[in-house]
């Protein structure tokens, strides 16, 4: 490999440099009936799964055809969908804000056109490039992070627990036979970058076993003060350890004080938790982000843990086509799935699920954990 | 042929959801043609390498990278997130793996130029994987080494005329949703907000003066597509103050069944036919709907602008003209104290690009003024408003106190009165008071 | 005062020594009616304000009258109470859990005699000793506390409030015309024993100036480290103060993390809060307690302080006078106070009360506070 | 003729409401006529220098009591709360000013001979004011002297059949509602169990053995009349496991206005026809009943024993058959840390004197063995059980986990696993882990 340069003079690292400048402007990116019809449109309608109309107060409409992406994706996948977008649409396009891309179209018979060629489109292994859905009442797809890809901390996957989910859900991402969108969510550890903490279904990686220490090493990788300041729940604290014969500064852990967040790992290398057998997935439901009807609410966990059972973690699959059943069968029309277990009480959720409800399910942590507990006498049998 | 076996991700490649095993591998095979001839600037087979690493995780359940050492580009501190590999002879291609994040456009609407100038790039320079995109918002590029840090940079700005985006204690990349690019409900322009303040924090955005991170998100209504109420310390959401526009005859449209309710979003099982008082006047959240002889009557001083009925509706009901938005602050994931959403700081504010959002920048810079000079270090503005009082926020940020502030007012009588608000002040003497009271 | 011995001999206190005996067990005490169809009552119905008739399977039926007492009352108001009892209702009555008095007769006509009778005896000043109500969907007697009669810590007076309020609010006390129990309670200082902290209205004593520190006298009257402990803010610390040229053992206040709770001032007679120009009434309104349709709830703090202005606190009854009628108009037949509030929002009630929105309504005391903010767009203009 | 003046409390004399300052006036003559030629064992004027001194704290608005010392009966750690006054020479008949709790009897059912006896004790050996009755719900003996404490307590224990009540870090009186002796709705008897529980602890009562107060309260029916859910440490309300009886032939009378709804409690007010719909339908919280053709439903399966329906036409609709009582845990007010209602323990216990109500005993004893052992001083349980968390709560009362104890399931994934539920456990050593990652 030859180190072929951009221009940049290491030398002179000032020269020429150019910071600050952000994106650029999105209106350079705007399809043209987008860019004509700005702040002009009328309203949608939902034509089929996947194919959303907006018509404009000029009388313009523009066509706008949704498929599913894995989200990791190469260059090569990237060419293709470019491809496609020169092809069909002029060169433009969007991904939206849960990684679905939206090719927008000015003729109805050619965005359905387009719908089909997508849906045609395979992988060699047999998986669709670009299935088409992802609107109105039904699955879309998911917000995750990095897991095993890239991340340090991972409790678990993300792009396989994906992968599994949206397989098992499939149907539910091309038709649109729930009562109201459900938005499932991952996060491969209590960081939660996949903002799970407010999704109808979130699947979250957790770790179970406290940090090992790296005693030998640790006051050199670390701060130690860092990493006693980063425990929520003051479990670690400074200490000298003797190892082989030497003394080490170090840290010690109360290990019946640590509820496995990680973020002493976080500040330090020398504190990791990853573990084959701790580590695996909870289940959280029933939050939301919109304001429709009921207010934005948290997600709740409702399997403590799954153990983590790659490639395709069918115990967790199978409890989320479970929930989901449940839900399609008994909420109301435009009730989101929090809001459909909160009307029937959560025990009865509990009991349409068959899931198990365990003490690790009672909030314990800190004071706000007492407005979960029951203050009434209302409850059902 | 592959490098490694990959038994267990194998299994990832059927089923109907686009495999990102396949497409992997599809990149993989591309680089080992290299039918361009590229002189790849960073291990032609990391794909395969990253394949072999993901593969030992499935196997053996943990994963097998370590934390980032600092690096980025000179003068930023953030954009770059350093990664190295735990077992570097094993998978060089991936020994170091550090991703960027890219500013993406506000709204994600993008020209295949650009985007094919990405892969360009990333391919000559990077792993040629990318994430589209990041949780936050931006591209994320996955995977390249050190030194071609600043060459992609360079690149990047001269030539895609694009910077990078956010990360560590800094003003993070901004996000908003597609807002009046595409749809109907848009309050405000969530994108030109989105764009004019990324410009103007450039220095928060790359420079970390931070407490913590800090994330801006802008929704151009309430019904949230870019989730800003949960996911940004600011969350800036499109409302209204004056009245929901009725059409009466497009409201007789949907109740005689001509127009599939909420654009036929449930068009996929038979729900019946469509019941205006079930699904809308029983489901108004504050009752402000009536429908009486064929009329609908929106109550709009009791409106609380769910956005249901427009939802359900959006042929007959629009969004009022006397728009702007509303101003939430501290939402965060659950890291360290539980999650929060956003709470209502700014009820309403104009979105008013004629004096560059004077208004709204006053809010943000007494936010963040604050924080700066309260916030401990690693504390989200969420933590520190809970530490310290929404009262104290809201001083901060030149916000008066409003009943729309709470959903209801506090439980315990733990009121920190100051001494000058209490007549007489606080100095007393003991003495005086042992004139009336014996001991 | 010649000593009159009971029998008790000091020299021997166990001798003839009866103790843990309880109570006595409540069938003495039962009215005859009562007694027979004990666990067997069918159903009940309010005749007329006040007057309570329940039926049992039997066919048998009791007439309850319920009248209003001040709690405090001698045992000359005792004693006539007495009379009333022996003469209607065949030596048998009782108290209320809100300290109203109950006669219990078995004729319908007696019973409506009887409330004419208790409605005509008075004080020589003109108060009603025996107003009859306090039923159904109205104001009923106040549950209080001791106030300036008889305890240490209070920053208000408990009777004295009450007795104004009751004036106040008299109407509804033998009237049922709200539309839904409205229950007042009253309590002198932050320990609240009038438990007002989940009733529809509460009148709440409140300091509002840190205490003042008895240096010379703290360590000999004060356990210290107790004082230190007691304080919720952890605003009390052990400290040294020279005093006169002496140096005494005592305590220092960080007076600006102090909330005025006397929790000190509990635990050590040195820190003294009392004070005329800091001391007076917060109002709480939107607590209950019954299970009924809503859950149970706190009350909440929507005045933050009134002065003391005894001895009829005039500004006290006026804004309790004010909730109860914008309560009376606006809300629904069955509907309590804060579920009024609630449904129409906190925001329209401090205007449709009349009411200003301060910082000090926002709470800021510790996690909980959060969940009292705003997390939603949703709100009224 | 009045021994202080009083302008300030004299105004309290009008107005309708029973005037407290006329009644003390009226004993203050009485002590002073002593028309029974009493020997007054505490000084005769104490009534009115209460006014004089509560007239003083009237003008110059501070309260004239000083701390208690330790006062009380022999053998007992509570019944007594000492009093001084910190104007003795101003108000020596109330420079001592004690107040006793006496037990009340569950329900508060009185003979006026037993009232009387009271009244007889309490004027000579007392100021002859009372509390009737006290918050937590004794019979309150408002000032007497330090010597008159055990003649008091011997005279009540000998010739009344009556103990004291509690006061300190005690079990401290339980109060029922009025339950089966006069009401309809009672699913327990309220009074027998407080009764029970009472005479059981009486140890617990008089001695103060636990880290704080503990109360009990008992409600024979989600109504609530003693508000025990708001203020007692372990709260019984009753309930039922089966069905609301129906009695459609009432129900018809209500629908016909032949009834009046609620027991007539509206009756002050014309709220129009009674619509049953609107009424008890519409406003069952689980929407478990409908009316149609003149029949009212329950789906009880779905009912949340809320008590309205039934309320709404108490003559057509009865509390199931299959009752007992629920059980919540640690209720308080405000100090310290915000108030608390109770926390529902026990979903459903048998109420069974037939065994003593052992199953109850059993919670009560677990709750307080783990209370004693963990709390701290001052400490109430609710404060115990919000620091060491529910389930440890539940365990000690050896309570099953129930998904009923919670409103809804934990918002934060901060689960404190134990080292046995975790496959392999904690132990590991760092050079294993090293064998699979390198640093
Ligand atoms: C790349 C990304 C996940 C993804 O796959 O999309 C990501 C990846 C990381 N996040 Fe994140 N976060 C990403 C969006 C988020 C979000 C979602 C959002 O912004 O809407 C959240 C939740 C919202 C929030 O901010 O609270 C999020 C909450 C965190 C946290 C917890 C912060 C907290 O205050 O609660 C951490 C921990 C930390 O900061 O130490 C964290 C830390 C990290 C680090 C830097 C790990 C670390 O501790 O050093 C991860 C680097 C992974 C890697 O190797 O690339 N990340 N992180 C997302 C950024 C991409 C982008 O720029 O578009
Ligand atoms: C394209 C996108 C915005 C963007 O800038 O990219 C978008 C587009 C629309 N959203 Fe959204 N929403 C988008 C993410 C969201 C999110 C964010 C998320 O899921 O993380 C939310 C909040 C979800 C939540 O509450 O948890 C969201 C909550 C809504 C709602 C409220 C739904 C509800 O029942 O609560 C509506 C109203 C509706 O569906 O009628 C809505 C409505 C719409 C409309 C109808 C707006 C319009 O008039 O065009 C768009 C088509 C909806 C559809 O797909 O059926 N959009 N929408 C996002 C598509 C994501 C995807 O690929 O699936
Ligand atoms: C006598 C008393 C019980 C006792 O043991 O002393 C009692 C007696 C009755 N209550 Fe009560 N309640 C009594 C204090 C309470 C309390 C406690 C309190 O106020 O501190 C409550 C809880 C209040 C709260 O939620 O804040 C209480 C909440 C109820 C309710 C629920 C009312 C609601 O709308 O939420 C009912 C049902 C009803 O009113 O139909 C009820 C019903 C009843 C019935 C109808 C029961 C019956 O069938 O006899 C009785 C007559 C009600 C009436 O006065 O209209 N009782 N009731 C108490 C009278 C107090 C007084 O003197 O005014
Ligand atoms: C007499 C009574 C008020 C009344 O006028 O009725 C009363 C009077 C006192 N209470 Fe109380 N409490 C009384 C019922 C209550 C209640 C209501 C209840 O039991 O239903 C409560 C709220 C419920 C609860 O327990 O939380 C109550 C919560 C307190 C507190 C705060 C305790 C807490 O944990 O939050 C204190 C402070 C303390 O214990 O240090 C307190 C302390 C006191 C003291 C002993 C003052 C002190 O700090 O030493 C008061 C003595 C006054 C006096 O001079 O006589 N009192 N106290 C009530 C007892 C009469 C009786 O036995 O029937
Ligand atoms: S959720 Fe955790 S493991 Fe996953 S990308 Fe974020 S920080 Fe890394
Ligand atoms: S994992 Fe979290 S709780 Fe456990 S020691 Fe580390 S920082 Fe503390
Ligand atoms: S948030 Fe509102 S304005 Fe923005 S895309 Fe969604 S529906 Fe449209
Ligand atoms: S926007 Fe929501 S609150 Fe307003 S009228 Fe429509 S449904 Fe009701
Ligand atoms: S509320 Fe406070 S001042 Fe009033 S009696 Fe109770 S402890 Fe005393
Ligand atoms: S009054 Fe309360 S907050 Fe103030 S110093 Fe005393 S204990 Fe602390
Ligand atoms: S709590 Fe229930 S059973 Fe007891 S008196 Fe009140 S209504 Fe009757
Ligand atoms: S008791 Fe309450 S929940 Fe049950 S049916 Fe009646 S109104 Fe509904």
């Amino acid at each position: 490999m030859a180190f072929i340069s951009s221009g940049y003079n290491p030398e002179k690292p000032m020269e020429n440099r150019i910071t600050d400048i952000g994106p650029q402007h999105f209106t350079e990116f705007l399809q043209p009936v987008i860019k004509k019809n700005f702040g002009k449109w009328l309203y949608h309608e939902i034509l089929e799964p996947g194919i959303l109309k907006h018509v404009a107060e000029s009388g313009d409409a523009v066509y706008t055809v949704r498929c599913g992406t894995a989200r990791l994706m190469t260059v090569s996948h990237i060419r293709e969908i470019c491809d496609i977008a020169d092809e069909w649409c002029d060169g433009y396009l969007r991904f939206t804000t849960r990684n679905n891309i939206e090719f927008m179209l000015e003729d109805e018979g050619k965005a359905k056109d387009l719908k089909k060629f997508l849906n045609s489109q395979k992988f060699p292994a047999g998986s669709l490039k670009f299935p088409v859905g992802g609107t109105g009442a039904g699955v879309t797809n998911i917000v995750h992070t990095q897991g095993w890809v890239h991340c340090h901390t991972p409790a678990t996957d993300a792009s396989g627990t994906v992968k599994a989910t949206m397989d098992a859900v499939f149907d539910q991402f091309t038709d649109m036979k729930l009562p109201a969108p459900v938005r499932i969510s991952m996060a491969c550890c209590l960081n939660m970058c996949g903002a799970v903490h407010c999704s109808d279904i979130a699947i979250l990686g957790i770790h179970r076993k406290p940090p090992i220490i790296d005693h030998k090493y640790l006051d050199n990788l670390c701060e130690i003060p860092l990493a006693v300041a980063a425990c929520p729940t003051g479990a670690v604290r400074p200490s000298k350890v003797e190892v082989d014969g030497e003394t080490y500064k170090t840290v010690a852990i109360k290990e019946e004080r640590c509820m496995f967040c990680g973020n002493c790992y976080t500040m330090c290398p020398s504190l990791p938790l990853a573990d084959k057998e701790g580590d695996g997935i909870a289940l959280m439901v029933g939050g939301k982000v919109s304001n429709r009807m009921s207010k934005p609410a948290f997600s709740k966990v409702v399997v403590p843990f799954i153990p983590n059972n790659p490639p395709r973690w069918p115990e967790m699959t199978d409890v989320i086509t479970r929930i989901l059943n449940a839900y399609s069968e008994g909420a109301n029309k435009y009730e989101r799935l929090g809001d459909w277990a909160t009307r029937i009480g959560w025990e009865r959720f509990f009991e349409v699920c068959d899931l198990e409800f365990t003490e690790h399910l009672i909030d314990d942590f800190r004071d706000p954990a007492y407005y979960t507990w029951r203050q009434t006498t209302q409850f059902k049998w | 042929m592959a490098k490694h076996k990959t038994p267990l991700l194998d299994q990832l490649e059927s089923g109907p959801w686009p495999s990102f095993v396949s497409d992997i591998k599809q990149e993989a095979e591309s680089r080992a043609k290299n039918e361009k001839g590229l002189d790849y600037q960073i291990p032609a087979d990391c794909p395969e390498d990253l394949l072999g690493v993901l593969e030992l995780s499935f196997s053996d359940g943990e994963t097998h990278w370590k934390h980032g050492g600092i690096v980025g580009v000179f003068g930023y501190g953030g954009g770059v997130i350093g990664r190295y590999c735990d077992q570097p002879e094993q998978f060089p291609g991936v020994a170091h793996f550090h991703t960027i994040r890219v500013a993406q456009p506000a709204g994600k609407f993008y020209t295949t130029k650009f985007l094919r100038d990405i892969c360009d790039l990333w391919e000559l320079r990077g792993s040629g994987l990318t994430n589209m995109h990041g949780a936050t918002g931006d591209i994320v590029l996955l995977g390249t080494q050190t030194p071609q840090l600043e060459e992609i940079f360079f690149e990047l700005t001269h030539n895609l005329n694009n910077d990078l985006g956010g990360s560590g204690s800094n003003l993070r990349t901004p996000a908003a949703c597609m807002g009046k690019s595409r749809c109907e409900y848009a309050c405000y322009d969530s994108q030109e907000l989105c764009y004019n303040l990324t410009q103007e924090y450039q220095d928060e955005l790359h420079r970390p003066a931070f407490p913590y991170k800090f994330k801006f998100k802008f929704d151009a209504c309430p019904n949230g597509c870019v989730a800003a109420i949960a996911r940004s310390d600011l969350s800036f959401l499109g409302t209204w103050r004056d009245n929901i526009r009725v059409d009466q005859e497009a409201v007789a449209a949907y109740v005689g069944g001509e127009i599939a309710p909420n654009a036929g979003a449930h068009a996929g099982r038979d729900w019946g036919k469509f019941d205006i008082v079930k699904e809308v006047v029983d489901l108004c959240p504050s009752k402000a709907i009536s429908y009486e002889d064929g009329k609908l009557a929106i109550n709009d001083k009791e409106c609380v602008r769910c956005m249901h009925c427009i939802n359900t509706m959006p042929r007959a009901l629009r969004i009022g003209e006397d728009t702007g938005c509303s101003i939430l602050c501290g939402a965060k994931a659950p890291i360290l104290d539980g999650p929060q959403m956003g709470s209502l700081l700014v009820p309403f504010i104009e979105v008013n690009k004629d004096d560059d959002y004077q208004a709204i920048k006053d809010v943000v810079e007494g936010v963040w003024d604050w924080w700066m000079e309260e916030g401990k270090n690693r504390e989200r503005i969420g933590e520190t408003m809970k530490r310290l009082g929404f009262a104290a926020l809201a001083k901060a940020a030149g916000v008066p106190i409003d009943a729309r502030q709470v959903q209801e007012p506090r439980h315990n009588p733990y009121i920190f009165w100051k001494a000058e608000e209490v007549e007489g002040g606080w100095e007393r003497s003991i003495d005086d008071f042992r004139k009336r009271h014996q001991r």
